[in-house]
């Protein structure tokens, strides 16, 4: 198998008006791997965009000086994007919750986690200078 | 990226134009509710022209929907592409909010 | 004076369809800076544009695994971009055309270089292990 | 980012929405060739929702003036925007062109 290489790395300030643009090029990434459409329109940029949205909000707390970073690293089989922020470790098990139970459903937040999830095929919280979330999607 | 809001006899629709997601879904809920403040009851967001939510853009719609009911009005929600049906299925939402297919359906059905 | 800090940094595949989110994301950083709104809207896309695409289509010549990269630096008194490529030295003064002599109008390339120093208030060449374009915007 | 083509009378007009630029220009020219293949003779672009144009989009427009003027034809332009006045004089393309402050204008003058 070759070498996962790096495919796109960008880093910005922490605001969220970045968001959108570098989930467009992660997403023309995508299109460009000939991933299934899907997941390019739906699966990676409602997941990229959670993972910013907590890496600028939560993660850095959207601190001036403070930056997020995405990198996509291309491999035989998936595409795999890294999310890393400069913020405190925390419990990516324990914040999950389930916005599905009649309880939850009303509620206005707690789905960020919920549909990282639901839409990659693999997520993982990784504890480095900062957290690192890496969101796996497959090539199948 | 933008909301264009425009009024249907006494329903007052509103069209998203892009995306609906953290960046930009307080201006979403701010143009609502000074509809809502000035007297409008029935509300229709038409997400023909939409590309993706995120949770953030679920939870405006979520709130939104709260705030107009405490007031005695209506939210409706029309034109959920695949993409956006699938994200109302995972998160359970579709069984919060009364969904058309098209447009005049839900203008129909207030 | 402060030291200069970083505040996007961004590198993309050889692949000129994904120069207009890039130059969206310098864009933003412009108008958050508040630097005039003439400088953000016009001078500043066309100048990227232009660097992005020479660095790609001339720089890197396309070729697959190469890559492009955008930094952009804030100092107390100027925005400044540096886009580096991985291509062969190349000797900016010699390639800058006039492209508004009537012989050179109906030209339908040699703009680019023209364009750039037009617009930006300083472009520099740096050889570096590729080419780096460093183009500096005043805050005035 | 797209272009659209509709008829006026016998002037084909293109709309280009968004910018102009390395990565879709191909898309205009193609277009532009396609109707000029057909027959057509006048053309017409406005540039009302255009953002920005890079070298090689007005490299772009200098090819297709040269095309469509081999063929007998005619090309004109609408709408400049203040910053694409200035892109143009820089250049000294505003010398090439003939430039319409209106698409109404610019229909009449064929
Ligand atoms: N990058 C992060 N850094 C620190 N805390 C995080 C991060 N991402 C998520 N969290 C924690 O997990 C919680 C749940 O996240 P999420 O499911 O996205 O819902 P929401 O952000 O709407 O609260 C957040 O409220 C936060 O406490
Ligand atoms: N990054 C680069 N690497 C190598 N050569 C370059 C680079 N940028 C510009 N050049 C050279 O300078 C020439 C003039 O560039 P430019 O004025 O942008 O016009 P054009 O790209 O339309 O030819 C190019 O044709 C190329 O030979």
């Amino acid at each position: 198998m070759a070498k996962p290489r790096v495919a796109l790395d960008v880093e910005i300030p922490s605001d969220v008006r970045y968001i959108e643009q570098v989930v467009e090029l992660a997403a023309r990434q995508c299109r460009e791997l000939h991933l299934p459409a899907r997941k390019c329109s739906l699966n990676l940029p409602v997941a990229l965009t959670e993972a910013l949205s907590n890496a600028i909000l939560r993660g850095n707390a959207i601190s001036n000086g403070k930056h997020v970073r995405v990198r996509a690293l291309v491999s035989d089989d998936a595409l795999v994007f890294d999310v890393l922020d400069e913020g405190p470790d925390f419990d990516i098990m324990a914040e999950r919750i389930d916005p599905t139970t009649p309880d939850n459903v009303m509620r206005e937040e707690g789905r960020g986690l919920f549909l990282m999830h639901m839409l990659m095929d693999r997520v993982e919280h990784i504890r480095s200078r900062g957290n690192v979330i890496r969101l796996t999607l497959l090539r199948e | 990226m933008s909301f264009s809001i425009s009024k249907q006899g006494d329903v007052v629709v509103v069209d998203v134009e892009g995306q609906l997601i953290v960046g930009n879904r307080q201006e979403l809920k701010q143009k609502v509710l000074d509809e809502l403040e000035r007297g409008e009851k029935k509300f229709l967001i038409d997400f023909s022209q939409t590309g993706y939510i995120d949770s953030s853009g679920l939870g405006v719609l979520v709130s939104l929907s709260k705030k107009i009911r405490e007031q005695g009005g209506e939210l409706r929600l029309a034109n959920l592409n695949d993409d956006l049906q699938t994200l109302f299925e995972l998160t359970k939402l579709d069984t919060l909010f009364q969904i058309s297919d098209t447009r005049e359906r839900a203008l129909e059905s207030f």
